[in-house]
């Protein structure tokens, strides 16, 4: 066996997993490959032509792509806001509180999960349009149905690391003459924070993501993807494949940064004295 | 320098009871003063009511009845950051997302004192933690976070500061070591310390004032020496280090005042007991002697104690421990008893199993127990 | 009948055109000439003449679909957030049939009046043009790439060669594919029985069961035809001459094609009318119809425009796409006008079949 | 003054879960009433734009399951196919990362969900271009005989159900890294100890102890996938339309609310009395 | 019934050596046989390699260098579980999924035993769980816990048990409790049992053998009292219970054989140490002696020690615990001692701080280690 073939053995599962992980990133490679792709020069939008920068020099070329791209950003930011206040509100409330209702509410917290998107987005358009508000579809519509279904994971991503949280920290500094709201503000939430976090980063990827709700739902109203799912009729833009690359790099950027930053905060304060 | 300048109280509880949610009484109409100052040991077996004790002087749980009192101030129902009293947790409870210094300055901070800087710099040189200042409790040693532990309540110069089991999860070495310097640090800032703990060692090594705990209620208290050598319940007696009970009937009692002794025959032979050690009114008793006290021979060599001796005990044990050995007997009716013996080198070595010795004890170390009470409580139940 | 809202409950804005100089559109893909290197589309130069901002969404890939999704604002009287549609003949009919359209300034459309080409004019469903403008015209055919197969003459041969199989895409709207089925069964699609419609949905079913059809699409067909993801097609007569690959190939099935037009209108909610007006009047000055005709090469409705492309590109003056004559019209047919009933039977039993 | 703080404390529960539940009740739960209430309305009398009224035509339920069951069945073939898919992927790669990874584990995790940021409809878009029939893949599989002369890859069964599979699968390794993580690695070493082989010891110690994480991330991939039809629409036929092409054909295209109700709630009724029985048997009810 | 029916061969280790993948190297060429049946204790302090030992004879790590051999068969490279040997974890590692009972029957069903069922029943006898059987780990008391964990390992009749501080998660007196059973099931089942701690009195009343371990290496085995009474370096000395160790001059050496001793100047004292009991040839050395050999009287009372005896030493603390007494002495050149004194009550009282006192101990008792040694090795480092 040669070396690399021995390695691979002893690491048998690792080796499998990372060719899981390559697999997942097979299509934003290519995304990133055609980002580069001058199509100028012909229609035929499947193939690669030649090299170019032009598509990340001018993003925004596309009509409408960057109109549609700042909507969705601001339903993300927007309904990230308020799905994790709201569900970090309520992920305190069933970790620290037992009170009547408390096992209904957790089934009602799980239901968004376990409905397919058609069904919850669909029954959404129904509500607004009995409701007589089937004009208004839009902006706002889109907004409160991603609240909706982002409420549900905040919680739960909430509600394990506040699960985890020792209790006898809030009690100690009970104990060390904090009231309530000073306990809570310096030791629940910081202690909390990575997990508010990571159910905010959750929240806005969900809601960057969403097509179908987001479809039913937005009357005329343009989100990035359903821009791209337009956009797919005529062939998609090459800056489509940019604005990709770009969101992929900025998410691992500011996880590996928070991460590099955390870690150097660390280090640092510890050689500092 | 000494903290201790401000005048304080004795903690007082009185009558204190609690009952959980549950309807279990954890705690059962306690009493107990601690003199201001003092560094006072809480013993007992584990679930007999020592945390929640704890807790309800430190407010993280209501009394359901009785009362606290610090000197003259009552604190019953004071909010827990309301109260001079700060607790060292079993597992720390350190702030993870803050440095030993912030950790430290935690309740200064929060009751606004003027300069926590300072404060800080002092008490982590008194705990000799100045070269952690920076560094988060996760990359301490499991000792350096005891520590910090202790110097994030000490720094708040409460009147009384509770320690819940504060070593338990340290090893033997380590914990040895601390105890040393929690010692140390009780003299120089001169608090009073309630420790809770499960070592007898280290309670008797450390406290002045050492009670016993059970089922809810304070069994006995008083100087280590003193509860050793003088305990009064069967529990007692055998929860602070180990006892031979045997059986005996009281035949007569004599003298008075200080000299006052009561005779008990114990399978035939007659033991002198001091009045003062007899905590029986009936005619049976347990006589209580504590192994160290049973001096043993080889039968037919001679025996250097006073007082009461038996012949035909049979050796059935003999288990080495280095510094001593503890020796399993079997006494003429048919009890085992343990004797413990310093390894002097004297003997030159082990006496072997299966050895007839003669067996003795001075007479004023024996104690006489109410027969009624079970001379198997304080022994591990399973 | 007016449904819902509409012009009777006062459905109309005031129009905001003096203060906001812009015009928000929604057209069909590939429907309009853009920049290229020296090049300045027709657009371009409208926005640089008028000074109005214009948004151009390509929003429009089958008109059933955009009515969904609009029709729920227009019912309920509230913006769309577009000035003007580029519909169909009979979605624009249906559309102004409801009420949700509004009349045009015909003083602000002088070209419309002078320059539309009498084949355009006097449609039963807008007969004096005062609510739509014709943006183009085309014709629904066949298509395909010579560099995967033969030629394919007939509709039959379109659902049943095995060569295709698997690789032919029919087009969601059911007016064109429903079309050129009804003329291969031998029906007239302008005048067809219940039976005949039959008969030709049955066609596509049992093609479909048999895996010929690769999908039903909408203008998305012509990157997958150039790609070779499908090898034939029916397609829109403009979009296969403007995708510049010399393998793809349009033509008129032996039973004949269908003619059709897609127009401008303004919804009632359009804020902006005056603007679109003046965007319609630009697009009817015949030299500018002729620079867009020539890059999309739809069917011209402007009168003039033919004696404009002379200047332009003298090769396609007499291109039958772009300025059919009297012949090729005549292989040409429309769609029979439906009542809403027989429309929404239709639509129902079209979309089962394709869906 | 102690029964009071209890009674502001209960206070204090229900400001904090009020916002989510009055949220949820009004944008999910009422909903989900709403649209029971439009599939049981007569599709004749009403409109989207005038709305429906509830006539209680179970009518609606018999035509859509009569003519739709073969959207149905096929969805919910297709997403189990799925979800077995990303459960084998999904289960190798989360425990690579739970006990392979060492100080590559926070990377790898961030590497699995990354992807989430390129729109997922880019992402499948491109699997459009990586499996077209003249593309790289399927001339290579042609040139080796694994597909025919004209066979292809997309417009069939097997591009959704990878395309379901990849779309999913982040959604299936999360819930099993969680579970793979808690698990001791002492255990997989005691069971060596005591004479259990490699797969032995994943049969009998590590499967059953991560059977809470292979029940969140199936559910967690299996009701999304079988509700979806981006897949179906980019990369299938019209012979491999799903339930949700049809449900959201219904409602946009057609305007059929009182069927496309009818068949969501259909679809709804399936999937929960799937997840019950399911739960039940995999006897993780706890974990919901 | 014992289990111990088929002959199985020795432990041998032989030249073990295991660097891990960082580069540490963390045993070194350990050299080792273990008698069949017996009951071998590991001792050493954190990190110096005992678990790590341990999971290369378990198979669970690989040994870069070295043979492991049960009998002939050497099994250095056999899988884990194809090894005649099974661990007792330190937390016990039992299958929370699986009940007591399905936990024991783990072993012989993977090994395709016949009737599992009945071999359960007896070892959940032999280990008193039998009405456990059906709970799931989570269920019991760490003691029960405990069991099982011994229980699943012991149903399999290994050739060699490993114990890997399997007590350390006790409290004391269940730890007690849970030594006299371990003994027992050993004795009953006779299998060989390597046993790692941290607890030497625990080591030296369960084992035949007590190996030292340090830094990688056995620093010396051998019986519990030899071991005590004979160690041959500092490490042992400080690291096996306590030692006093006294700087000496080497002034002579006499007599041959067994008789043969060492005299030894210590600050103008002349000691006497047998040949037997001298580690190290240069003139200089400590001379060890335990806390336990040192014998105290108050000045000028009559002490009872031949030998070495000396004056001028003052008690500086006395720590009373219950059954004996330490005492910290300044002697006469600066040095501080430490005496161990049991609690006969010979005495009447504990001797006050301050007191002067005579010193003396048995010369047999005193053993000479190298000079060129650190006097503090194996005491507790920060
Ligand atoms: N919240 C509670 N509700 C009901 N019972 C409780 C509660 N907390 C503790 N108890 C019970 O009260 C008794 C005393 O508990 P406590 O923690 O005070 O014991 P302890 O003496 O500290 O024991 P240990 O030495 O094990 O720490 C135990 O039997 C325990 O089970
Ligand atoms: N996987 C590893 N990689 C690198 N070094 C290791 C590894 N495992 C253990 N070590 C190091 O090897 C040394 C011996 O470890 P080992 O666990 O055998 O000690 P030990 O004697 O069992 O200690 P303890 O009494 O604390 O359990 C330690 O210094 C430890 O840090
Ligand atoms: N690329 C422009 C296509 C315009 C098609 N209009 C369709 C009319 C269908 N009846
Ligand atoms: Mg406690
Ligand atoms: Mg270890």
């Amino acid at each position: 066996m040669t070396r690399l073939g021995s390695w691979i053995g002893k690491h048998l599962m690792l080796t499998l997993g990372i060719l899981v992980l390559l697999y997942m990133y097979i299509p934003n490679f290519i995304v990133a490959l055609m980002s580069f792709n001058d199509s100028s020069e012909s229609r035929n939008l499947y193939q690669f032509q030649s090299f170019t920068w032009d598509n990340w020099l001018n993003p925004c070329e596309p009509q409408g792509m960057c109109e549609s791209l700042r909507v969705s950003i601001s339903i993300g930011l927007l309904s990230t806001l308020v799905a994790t206040i709201i569900g970090t509100l309520a992920a305190f409330a069933l970790v620290r509180h037992r009170f009547e209702g408390r096992s209904t509410m957790n089934l009602v917290l799980f239901l968004p999960m376990a409905t397919p998107e058609i069904v919850m987005g669909s029954s959404l358009l129904a509500l607004f349009v009995a409701a007589g508000f089937g004009g208004q579809l839009g902006f706002w519509t889109v907004l409160i149905a991603h609240i909706m279904f982002c409420i549900s994971f905040v919680v739960v991503t909430v509600r394990s690391r506040l699960a985890g949280l020792d209790s006898n920290l809030e009690k100690a500094a009970s104990d060390l003459y904090a009231n309530e709201w000073q306990t809570f503000w310096r030791i629940t939430f910081p202690l909390v924070f990575p997990g508010i976090l990571a159910a905010a980063l959750l929240s806005f990827s969900l809601s960057f993501d969403d097509f179908i709700i987001t479809n039913l739902n937005s009357g005329t109203t343009v989100t990035f993807p359903m821009f791209v799912w337009g956009a797919a009729q005529r062939g998609v833009p090459m800056q489509v494949n940019v604005i990709g690359t770009l969101m992929f790099l900025l998410a691992l950027g500011i996880v590996i940064g928070g991460e590099l930053l955390s870690r150097r905060r660390a280090h640092g304060k510890a050689s500092a004295l | 320098m000494s903290l201790a300048d401000q005048a304080r109280g004795d903690l007082k509880l009185t009558g204190l009871h609690k009952r959980y949610p549950n309807g279990f009484v954890a705690v059962e109409s306690l009493d107990l003063v601690i003199p201001q100052g003092s560094f006072f040991a809480l013993l007992g077996p584990s679930g007999c009511g020592k945390t929640t004790t704890l807790r309800m002087v430190a407010g993280l749980e209501e009394a359901t009845k009785g009362t606290i009192h610090i000197g003259d101030e009552d604190i019953t129902y004071a909010k827990p950051y309301k109260r001079p009293v700060n607790t060292v947790f079993q597992n720390y409870a350190l702030f993870p997302h803050l440095t030993i210094a912030e950790n430290v300055a935690f309740g200064p901070k929060r009751r606004g004192a003027k300069d926590p800087a300072s404060q800080v710099k002092e008490i982590l040189a008194l705990t000799e933690l100045t070269e952690q200042a920076g560094k988060k409790p996760a990359q301490l040693s499991g000792g350096q976070q005891q520590r910090v532990a202790l110097a994030r309540a000490i720094i708040n110069r409460p009147d009384v500061l509770l320690l819940d089991e504060p070593l338990g999860a340290l090893d033997l070495k380590l914990r040895r070591a601390m105890q040393v310097e929690l010692k140390r640090i009780q003299e120089e800032v001169g608090l009073t310390f309630v420790h809770v703990t499960h070592d007898q060692e280290e309670a008797m090594t450390m406290a002045d004032t050492v009670a016993v705990m059970n089922k809810g209620r304070i069994e006995q208290m008083g100087a280590p020496y003193d509860l050793y050598t003088n305990p009064q319940t069967t529990f007692v007696a055998n929860f602070l280090g180990r006892s031979n009970l045997i059986k005996g009937t009281v035949v007569g009692r004599e003298g008075t005042g200080d000299d006052a002794v009561v005779k008990v025959d114990m399978h035939g032979t007659i033991a002198t007991i001091k009045a003062s050690k007899v905590h029986t009114d009936s005619d049976h008793g347990w006589v209580g002697i504590r192994p160290e006290k049973v001096l043993i021979q080889p039968a037919g060599e001679a025996l250097d104690a006073p007082g009461a001796a038996l012949s035909g005990a049979v050796v059935v044990d003999a288990s080495y421990i280095g510094v001593s050995t503890d020796y399993t007997l079997r006494m003429p009716w048919g009890q085992e008893i343990t004797c413990f013996e310093q390894n002097t080198g004297r003997r030159g070595g082990l006496i072997p199993v299966g050895t007839k010795v003669d067996v003795s004890w001075r007479p004023e170390f024996a104690f006489l127990l109410d027969s009624a009470q079970d001379v198997e409580a304080g022994l591990e139940e399973d | 009948r007016g449904n819902g809202g509409g012009t009777d409950a006062g459905c109309v804005t005031t129009d905001l055109s003096d203060a906001e100089a812009v015009l928000n559109m929604s057209n069909w893909p590939e429907y309009i000439d853009e920049d290229d290197g020296d090049y300045v589309s027709t657009m371009t130069q409208f926005q640089k003449d008028t000074g109005i901002d214009v948004t151009y969404t390509p929003d429009v890939n089958d008109n059933v679909e955009f009515f969904a999704k609009v029709r729920n604002q227009l019912g309920a009287c509230q913006p769309t957030g577009r000035d003007m549609f580029v519909l169909t003949d009979w979605m624009a009919a249906r559309m102004i049939e409801a009420g949700w359209i509004q009349k045009l300034d015909k003083a602000n459309v002088p070209n419309l009046d002078k320059n539309l080409i009498s084949s355009l004019q006097g449609v039963g469903w807008d007969p004096n043009r005062d609510y739509s403008a014709p943006w183009q015209s085309g014709f629904s055919g066949i298509a395909y790439n010579k560099s995967l197969v033969g030629e394919v003459q007939t509709m039959d041969e379109l659902l049943t060669r095995s060569d295709l199989k698997g690789k032919v895409t029919l087009l969601t709207e059911m007016r064109d594919t429903m079309g050129l089925l009804l003329l291969s069964e031998g029906a007239d699609p302008s005048n067809f029985t219940d039976d005949q419609w039959g008969n030709a949905l049955e066609k596509i079913s049992k093609a479909r069961a048999d895996g010929q059809i690769r999908a039903f699409t909408g203008n998305e067909y012509i990157n997958d035809l150039a790609n070779g993801n499908i090898a034939a097609c029916v397609a829109w007569s403009g979009d296969v001459a403007a995708a510049e690959d010399e393998n793809l190939v349009f033509l008129p099935p032996q039973e004949g094609m269908m003619i059709w037009s897609d127009n401008m209108i303004v919804p009632v909610q359009g804020t902006h009318k005056a603007n679109a007006e003046k965007w319609i009047d630009y697009y009817f000055d015949p030299a500018v119809a002729a620079k867009l005709a020539a890059y999309v090469w739809y069917v011209c409705p402007v009168e003039g425009a033919q004696a404009e492309m002379e200047k332009i590109d003298p090769s396609l003056v007499d291109n039958p796409l772009i300025f059919p004559t009297a012949d090729y019209l005549a292989q040409t047919h429309g769609f029979m006008a439906l009542d809403e009933a027989k429309a929404s039977q239709y639509e129902k039993e079209y979309a089962d079949v394709i869906g | 003054m102690a029964s009071l703080q209890r009674v502001f404390g209960k206070n204090a529960a229900y400001l904090l879960i009020g916002p989510a539940a009055i949220w949820l009740a009004v944008f999910f739960l009422f909903p989900m009433l709403s649209l029971l209430t439009t599939s049981l309305s007569d599709p004749a009398t009403g409109s989207p734009i005038n709305g429906y009224t509830l006539t209680w035509r179970i009518g609606n339920y018999v035509e859509a399951l009569g003519d739709y069951w073969p959207y149905m069945a096929r969805s919910l073939m297709y997403a189990g196919i799925a979800t077995l898919m990303c459960l084998v992927l999904g289960y190798v790669l989360a425990y690579a990362i739970a006990f392979k990874a060492g100080r590559w584990k926070t990377v790898m995790l961030v590497l699995v969900i990354a992807p989430f940021f390129t729109s997922f409809l880019v992402r499948t878009l491109s699997w459009k271009l990586i499996l077209a029939d003249n593309g790289f893949i399927v001339n290579t599989l042609q040139t080796l005989h694994i597909l025919g002369e004209d066979g292809r890859l997309l417009a069939t069964p097997f591009a959704v159900i990878m395309g379901l599979t990849y779309n999913f699968l982040p959604f299936t390794i999360l819930p099993l890294y969680t579970s793979l993580e808690k698990i001791d690695p002492k255990l997989n070493e005691a069971a060596a100890d005591l004479y259990a082989s490699p797969f032995q010891r994943f049969t009998k110690v590590i499967w059953p102890l991560s059977l809470p994480g292979v029940v969140g991330g199936t559910l967690l991939t299996f009701i999304p996938a079988t509700g979806d039809y981006i897949n179906a629409s980019l990369l299938g036929s019209p012979n491999t339309q799903m339930v949700g092409n049809k449900i959201q054909q219904l409602f946009t295209t057609s305007g059929d609310y009182p069927h496309a109700a009818a068949l969501s709630v259909i679809l709804m009724v399936i999937i929960v009395a799937m997840v019950m029985f399911y739960v039940r048997r995999a006897g993780t009810e706890e974990l919901l």
